[in-house]
């Protein structure tokens, strides 16, 4: 296991320097730079223009350059952001990235389970004007034009019923006196659900373990539990209010988020299960005498889970990519949003940044893929 | 007999030539697929749609040249000064109204139409070509070639996408070829190249390709002639998922205002934001039709791919 | 599966409910006024209100008095420094304006230079071969934190700026057009400037009267640490800017450019976290993406004061305690303008939103009280929020330019002829008023007519109210008369009521025309520009010349434009800035500006010795009657010229709530050029 | 509930697919029994139905399958009208299966002993867990394999090794009766065989009733007491392996011994059967054996002969039975 992974880490680091090699090269090689754009001023001499480059270091060649963008890249410095100078990329990042991250974590985790259980249910119960509407609904949300799917939701949701706020992530006006910075209460948010959803997944597993006909209810409990321990803690700290606030401007993004991939789960998950459905080993379960939902749950959907999950981890950087729509329709300040103020303006250090960020969730998803299908299918085995 | 006449004898034979037997037995090949593909109502749903987006574009310059006044109905720079107000609702005149700045928006979306069409097409051809020949290449060398061309699909199936579109269309002018170049590069280079690989190893080792290395066929002519065409139906499926993930990027990114292209469905919705007119939903026809058109036209070649892919993959289909 | 197909059919019933309910919703009565303002066409709507009614107006701002501004990017930093070097942004402006202090500022909207810390207007004289300045200033102003604001503080700041050859625009600040100019505090009250050349408009008035003072008890430290990156650093006696260099002077060079960059990073990166404001607010606290907040500042010196202008030109401040001041005139005639300073609101919130759209829905559903909103207005918008209720919009000129331009330094752009052909068939109120349904307005001069001191109503507009068939025949004359030919002329066919166009034409040099193309924004990026575009190329077609427009991405046109000089035309706009001294005229025409020479911003390579003699001298003249002149004058000759063709100018609309009382409302280039559209706004509140 | 003398009796069963073509009758009026502790073979061409008689028998059939009359009774129950809820409750307790694709038929995501444990707590709500495990080594001992194995995964075991523990499942809830379809088809002979002589040892330790289902004769010979021969749907002939070797009446199964070599090696003539199964789509009329049938006249073509005796317990049904005219 630990020779499996030493060796996947060493594969991660060449596939990102690879990567960044590839991006940076292919953003170095198009005309123009944030030199130019800057002093777009009058007021500034041309020799300005000059200074400002070099101080960037705009004027070295770029295999100089991107080697010691490379060499401080593993020192944790991702240079200056040219627009917002000198404030360094790695700043801008980690003050978008948990917005980023909450957005889509839950949007995702949502999605897969609401998506995974439609789909093993459709699957089940394929055949007729219900398989082919919900198909057909399923491939139009899976396309569907999300900018326009999002100004919908806002329309709908935000405007007409006016059940949630229509974009931003907090309202400035509960915040006025708050001692906290909306970060701290982002990170505490996400620490406080991680745990909880620890909490669900251990009480989950343990209830495995169990006599059949105690599981059901201390599943329950392992989902109530937690829940209602997240809600008390909140509840009873005095960032609840500001914890509700942005809670409140989530529900709507990540309600968009979540039918758009939900409709991909969805689809992934009945096909994989019309195959799984097929299996020998689904009908010697039927055999068995054991009833619908068990040969459903325990058997074809939980094989067919395998290739869902390879999809879902492989949708996540995508999801992030994704996000700059959402992030720009909803006003939500993550890392899509920077990421393509930045590219209007070329802002070549963020652009690199985020997208050598984006590079890396990409190869730990993929990472975690490789383990999590490890443990889902007992086939594997990392030696 | 003579010797001389020995080799007409033998051509005399009525023989079919290769490349008909070839056309005869695609045709048969494609009857008996179309059979298959037609058992799906989903697949049929999906042609349908294309069918009826094609007809809307064929039909826009036979309007142009017969009922619209190419002074009022140019998608691009027609304006309607007969009307006092614009964006002004759907009429007899304008059915799905006119734009912002006076254009007829029905024109616009068949004008649009067959640039759509033209570049999910293009991008899915330059897919296909590439995609097939890295994987009939991978697949046929195996080896250090093999390695290097897989890694390098890796890397590229690594790349996100959408950043990847938005830096390049903010650093330089996009037009329909270069989006339709760039994203045939990266599909296929990455995922296609990938899947269509792992079908070429079960080509390659098929006894016909054997048999034309014994016969002393060159490598190229293997490639080309023995395991590409025998790679097509897969290539072809990957098409339909490129076609709509083309049309979509490019609705995207002409969305955000990053294209050259003159005229398109995202495009314009840009339009429409450019000028205040996004979040309202009293001049719906500036948003709707566009955003429909995208969304079915997506949906309508995926739902092809789709059953596309239960012909393609005997797994799928049904006993 | 069952309650999915449900919930579409809700959604269904939703939108179609309330598309109907949308459709038949009631307009509100819409009233526009017309207030004749100085030179400055102004439109104000007013919306007569349907009976405001009370929770309208009070929205959720009551609970904290707050002022809530709309605005849609971060600010780059709240650091004052990095403010005016290279974190500049319209953003940060906003969000740091009034932290810093001055000694004159100018009026309100007639833009007057008015003292602000400084008593009066100072005292100019020749010593020997130098000019020393002398300011006196008030001795009772405060920052927020209770120090005194005083000489010290104004001789830091500038020394500052010098010393450590601060970046982009604090050379204007400290050292406008490349002068070396001393500092010194006489005592704590006097400040004595010392100019190696006659002070002109340009450097002092518009330069250093009116630059920054920050606080040296809050900055002292740091600029302490910047001082000592360049303790001992000497300039290097090799020209740094030669194309070779020995090893050595490279060396010094390097050093020396890179003890100077750590000196400014270090300024431009400190934490201005409690930095104290000599405005009417501090900037408090800053939720990135979200909102930034000001808190009302006790020690405003100028709180409580009062600002008359009569419309003889008379600008008067009273102060709280009675001081008064006056100048301008004999304040005769009607009041204009009567106010009294703010802060009013206990605190401002400005609110991050990341589009246009989102901002406007914000104020159209009461959550903010104002937009900001530089970009200008989008039409959509405009009419959306003026149908809303309790919604006022203020429409004003805009100080921007969009023009076509020649590269005369190739042929046949160069030619007089060439340029006045299009000129004559550029049909701009066609464009406008038919096709962008007036949208923007035509424009015939280079200084916008919303700048009513500058702006020459004289230029002449020769070609305006011609028809099509006038336009074709005119420039076919002109061209002929400077020697083009065609195989077959261009003619206006009656019958067609259409224009033939030429075919084959031949410039005055024999050559047959060669394909030209206008580079511009593309339709994605504006497309007004993009639509004038495409109508200029088709009539310079209808003439018989090959030309094409290249409508493209905006990054794309910086290059061949504004770095490589090295295009046929192109279509762009200026936002023009400075409003009391329009140097734009020596950086966009001078001769010596020019773009394929020093890489400055005379794009078209205008050399004309004629118009830089006027540029010159207005540059260097310190008569404010004078360069009025001067400025006619070249507006005259750059419209015969045409280095540039204007084409529009925008208007700006601003949209606030109704609760919301501004000091004045006509501005030019909108409500945020107000100098007072924080400070001395009074947000009703309930 | 009584015991009835028979585990097994099928009446007049018959089961149809619909297809977008019509209808196919997979099993058309079948009819046997089976008494407790014997074994029956069902033999036949592929697509003759045995298989669709073993999924009629457990009712599991697919979507498009329907049984449109007769009886099943199960210990003198009648399975046919009940349940799929009750149903349920029949399965693997009183009758279990063991599949013709046993290697695919354990879920590769779970342990064996996981597999068989759910079956147990299905059906044997009762017993402890620990009594299950040790339940399961025995079952692993009495299928020959090493008890030790029990929690490993399916992928973990060869193709051998599989199949006893698929055996060992189905033995796990002590049914009545075992359906074995073609349970040896993907194994090596030598596997094959082992496998046979164990499984008839193990019926012979439990006392219960199988019915084996093969296309390979020899397979039936060698576990069957009795044999049934099932031709296009319909029940050809059924009789005790004995007779059905020796003496064979129907000309289908006449043809179908000589087309196998004799497990005896006496010298016989391979006939291969001439012409091709029917497409049950559209079933000749009469004797659906009278295309390919030596001995057919026109009575085969007219009318369908009844399955009755023809000798203590020999039945078959045909107009010419052995062959006579």
């Amino acid at each position: 296991m630990w020779r499996f992974l030493g060796q996947r880490f060493l594969q991660m680091v060449i596939t990102l320097f690879l990567f960044q090699a590839a991006t940076y090269f292919l953003i170095d090689a198009q005309p123009g730079d944030i030199a130019d754009l800057l002093t777009l001023d009058p007021n500034i001499p041309p020799n300005e223009r000059e200074r400002l480059r070099a101080e960037l270091g705009l004027d070295r060649p770029p295999v100089e350059r991107f080697f010691k963008y490379i060499g401080n890249f593993y020192r944790g410095d991702l240079g200056v952001s040219f627009q917002e100078y000198p404030k360094p990329v790695i700043d801008i990042i980690e003050e978008r990235l948990p917005r980023t991250l909450v957005l889509f974590l839950s949007a995702n985790l949502v999605s897969f389970w609401v998506g995974f259980v439609s789909g093993k249910i459709l699957a089940w119960r394929r055949g007729g004007w219900i398989e082919y509407t919900s198909t057909i609904a399923g491939v139009t949300l899976y396309t569907v034009f999300l900018p326009w799917f999002g100004l919908m939701m806002i329309w709908l949701f935000a405007v007409t019923l006016d059940l949630f706020p229509a974009g931003k992530f907090l309202s400035p006006i509960n915040w006025l006196t708050a001692p906290v910075n909306a970060n701290y209460i982002f990170i505490r948010m996400t620490i406080s659900a991680f745990i909880a959803l620890l909490i669900a997944f251990i009480g989950t597993l343990l209830s495995n373990r169990l006599e059949p006909r105690h599981r059901l209810g201390a599943r329950l409990v392992s989902f109530i539990v937690p829940l209602a321990g997240l809600v008390y803690y909140w509840q009873t700290s005095e960032f609840g209010a500001l914890a509700w606030d942005i809670t409140s401007h989530l529900i709507l993004p990540i309600l968009t988020l979540t039918l758009y991939a939900y409709a991909g789960t969805m689809l992934i998950t009945r096909t994989s299960m019309l195959e799984t459905l097929r299996e020998d080993f689904i009908f010697t379960a039927r055999a068995k005498g054991l009833p619908e939902k068990v040969v459903r749950d325990k058997h074809a959907a939980r094989t067919a889970l395998l290739p869902v999950w390879t999809g879902l981890i492989f949708s996540l950087p995508a999801a992030l990519g994704g996000g700059i729509i959402t992030e720009t329709i909803f006003s939500w300040p993550g890392i899509g949003l920077a990421y393509l103020q930045a590219a209007v303006v070329e802002d070549i250090p963020v652009v690199m940044g985020i997208l050598t960020i984006i590079g890396i969730l990409t190869l730990i998803s993929h990472l975690i893929a490789d383990i999590g299908y490890a443990f889902l299918d007992p086939r594997i085995r990392y030696h | 007999m003579t010797a001389t006449t020995t080799p007409d004898a033998t051509i005399s034979i009525p023989e079919v030539p290769l490349w008909r037997a070839r056309l005869l037995m695609a045709l048969s090949s494609l009857r008996s697929s179309w059979a298959m593909f037609a058992e799906n109502p989903i697949g049929l749903i999906g042609l349908g749609v294309i069918v009826f987006y094609g007809l809307f574009a064929a039909a826009h310059p036979i309007l142009m040249n017969t009922v619209w006044d190419p002074v009022v109905y140019d998608p691009v720079n027609g304006f309607d000064i007969e009307i006092a107000f614009h964006p002004s609702a759907p009429s007899m005149r304008h059915p799905l109204g006119t734009d912002v700045l006076g254009r007829d928006v029905l024109s616009q979306l068949m004008f649009s139409t067959r640039y759509e069409f033209a570049l999910g097409m293009l991008a899915a051809l330059a897919t296909s070509i590439v995609a097939t020949t890295i994987g009939a290449i991978s697949a046929y060398y195996g080896g250090v070639i093999d390695l290097l061309l897989m890694r390098l699909a890796d890397l590229v199936y690594m790349m996100p996408l959408l950043p990847i579109l938005i830096v390049l269309g903010a650093l330089m002018d996009i037009g329909m070829i270069e989006l339709a170049i760039v994203l045939g590069l990266l599909f296929g280079f990455g995922g296609t190249a990938i899947v269509v690989k792992s079908q070429a190893l079960s080509v390659k080792v098929k006894p016909f390709i054997e048999a034309a290395r014994i016969a002393g066929g060159s490598d190229f002519h293997i490639i080309f002639k023995h395991m590409v065409p025998n790679l097509l139906p897969i290539s072809l499926l990957y098409m339909m998922f490129t076609v709509n993930t083309a049309i979509a990027y490019e609705a995207i990114l002409s969305f955000f205002g990053l294209t050259t292209i003159e005229m398109s469905w995202g495009l314009m919705i840009n339009v429409t934001q450019v000028f205040g007119y996004l979040l309202r939903f009293d001049t719906w026809w500036l948003l709707f039709p566009a955003s429909i058109a995208i969304t079915t036209l997506c949906a309508a070649f995926y739902l092809v791919g789709r059953a596309l892919d239960e012909v393609v993959n005997p797994r799928l289909r049904r006993r | 599966m069952y309650s999915r197909s449900k919930w579409f059919v809700l959604a269904g019933l939703l939108v179609t409910v309330s598309m109907i309910l949308a459709a038949c919703a009631p307009e509100p009565v819409v009233e526009t006024v017309i207030v004749p303002g100085e030179e400055v066409v102004v439109k104000e709507t007013v919306i007569v209100p349907a009976e405001v009614e009370e929770e309208e107006v009070s929205a959720e701002g009551e609970c904290c008095d707050v002022y809530r501004i709309g605005i849609f990017e971060d600010p780059v930093s709240l650091n004052y420094w990095n403010y005016l070097g290279p974190g500049s942004s319209v953003w940060t402006a906003y969000v740091v304006t009034g932290v810093q202090a001055a000694l004159y500022g100018l009026s309100d909207q007639r833009w007057d230079f008015v003292p602000s810390l400084a008593k009066d207007f100072a005292t100019i004289e020749q010593v020997g071969d130098v000019w020393t300045v002398t300011v006196e200033m008030v001795d009772n102003a405060t920052w927020s934190d209770g120090e005194v604001i005083d000489a010290h503080d104004v001789v830091f700041t500038h020394n500052a700026c010098s010393d450590l050859k601060l970046t982009s625009n604090w050379p204007n600040q400290c050292a406008p057009l490349g002068l070396t100019i001393g500092a010194e505090a006489l005592d704590d009250f006097t400040v004595q400037y010392t100019f190696p050349a006659e002070p002109s408009l340009g450097t002092w008035q518009a330069g250093v009267a009116q630059a920054p003072i920050l606080p040296q008890h809050f900055w002292a430290d740091t600029v302490a640490a910047s001082y000592a990156f360049i303790d001992g650093v000497t300039e290097p006696e090799a020209d740094c800017s030669a194309e070779d260099l020995s090893e050595a002077d490279q060396a010094a060079c390097d050093t020396y450019a890179e003890a100077y960059e750590n000196a400014r990073k270090n300024l431009y990166e400190a934490d201005p976290t409690g930095q104290p404001s000599a405005g009417g607010y501090i900037t408090e606290k800053w939720e990135l993406g979200a909102f930034a907040q000001r808190v009302a500042n006790d020690n405003y010196y100028f709180a409580g004061s009062r600002v008359v202008e009569y419309d003889d030109g008379t600008w008067m401040l009273t102060l709280p305690d009675g001081t008064t001041w006056q100048a301008y005139g004999d304040a005769t005639g009607n009041e204009i303008l009567n106010f009294t300073s703010g802060p009013y609101a206990p605190n401002i919130i400005m609110s991050i939103y990341g589009s246009q759209d989102a901002a406007f829905l914000a104020l159209a559903d009461g959550e903010v009280d104002y937009v900001i909103n530089p970009l200008g207005l989008a039409r959509g918008l405009r009419e959306q929020a003026e149908r809303g209720e309790g919604i006022l919009s203020y429409t004003n000129a805009d100080y921007g330019l969009f023009y076509i331009a020649f590269n005369m330094r190739e042929y046949p752009q160069s030619l007089p002829g060439f340029r006045q052909a299009f000129d004559i068939v550029i049909d701009k109120e066609f464009v406008i008023n038919n096709v962008l349904a007036g949208v923007v307005f035509p424009m015939y001069s280079t200084m916008p007519p919303g700048n009513g001191f500058w702006h020459n109503p004289d230029v002449p507009k020769p070609y305006v109210g011609l028809s099509r068939e006038e336009r074709v025949n005119m420039a076919v004359e002109v061209l002929k008369a400077e020697g083009w030919s065609w195989s077959a002329e261009p003619y206006w066919d009656e019958d067609l009521v259409d224009v033939v166009p030429g075919e084959g034409l031949t410039m005055p040099n024999g050559e047959l025309m060669h394909e030209l193309t206008i580079l511009g924004p593309g339709p994605a990026y504006d497309p007004i520009r993009a639509t004038f575009n495409q109508w200029i190329s088709e009539w310079a077609r209808e003439l018989g010349m090959p030309v094409k427009s290249e409508l493209t991405g905006f990054n794309t046109i910086l290059g061949p434009v504004f770095v490589d000089a090295d295009f046929d035309m192109y279509i762009l706009g200026w936002s023009l800035g400075n409003v009391a001294f329009p140097n734009y005229y020596d950086d966009f025409w001078h001769s010596r500006n020019d773009t394929a020479v020093s890489g400055n911003f005379n794009t078209p390579g205008l050399n004309s010795p004629e118009y830089d003699a006027l540029v010159d001298e207005f540059m260097s003249t310190g008569d404010l009657a004078r360069a009025q002149e001067l400025v006619y004058e070249m507006q005259i000759m750059l419209a015969d010229l045409r280095p540039y063709i204007p084409l529009f100018y925008k208007q700006v609309t601003d949209l606030a709530r109704n609760n919301l009382l501004f000091p004045y409302t006509t501005v030019l280039g909108g409500l945020e050029q107000a100098a007072g559209f924080q400070t001395d706004a009074q947000p009703l509140f309930k | 509930m009584e015991k009835s003398e028979n585990v097994l009796e099928v009446e007049n069963l018959t089961m149809h697919y619909t297809t977008r073509k019509g209808p196919v009758y997979a099993v058309d009026n079948v009819h046997f029994s089976l008494a407790r502790g014997g074994s029956l073979g069902l033999v036949g061409e592929s697509g003759c139905g045995k298989t669709s008689v073993a999924i009629s028998l457990l009712k599991l059939l697919p979507e498009n399958a329907e049984i449109l009359g007769g009886a099943i009774r199960l210990n003198g129950t009648d399975v046919v009208p009940i349940t799929e809820t009750e149903m349920r409750k029949f399965r693997w307790k009183n009758i279990s299966m063991v599949f013709q694709a046993a290697m695919n038929s354990l879920n590769p995501v779970y342990t064996v002993e996981d597999q068989i444990l759910e079956a147990m707590h299905q059906h044997i709500p009762h017993m402890s867990e620990a009594d299950m495990k040790s339940r399961i080594e025995g079952l692993f001992e009495l299928v020959g394999l090493d008890p030790s194995f029990k929690d490993q995964y399916p992928h973990q075991y060869s193709g051998g090794m599989r199949q006893r523990a698929v055996i060992a499942m189905a033995l796990s809830c002590d049914p009545d009766l075992i359906i074995a379809d073609e349970p040896t088809t993907a194994l090596d002979v030598i596997v094959q065989d082992a496998l046979l002589k164990q499984i008839k040892l193990v019926q012979e330790k439990v006392d219960m009733a199988m019915i084996y289902i093969s296309h390979d004769i020899a397979v039936i010979a060698e576990v069957s007491e009795r044999v049934g021969v099932m031709y296009a749907g319909k029940m050809a002939e059924l009789a005790s392996t004995e007779a059905i070797f020796h003496r064979p009446i129907h000309p289908y199964t006449m043809g179908l011994m000589s087309s196998f070599p004799s497990i005896a090696g006496e010298k016989k003539e391979l006939v291969m059967l001439p012409g091709e199964p029917p497409d049950l789509l559209a079933p000749p009329p009469g004797c659906r054996f009278h295309p390919r049938c030596p001995y057919a006249t026109e009575i085969c073509q007219e009318e369908e002969p009844e399955f009755k005796d023809h000798d203590s317990g020999h039945f078959a049904a045909c107009w010419h039975p052995g062959g006579e005219s």
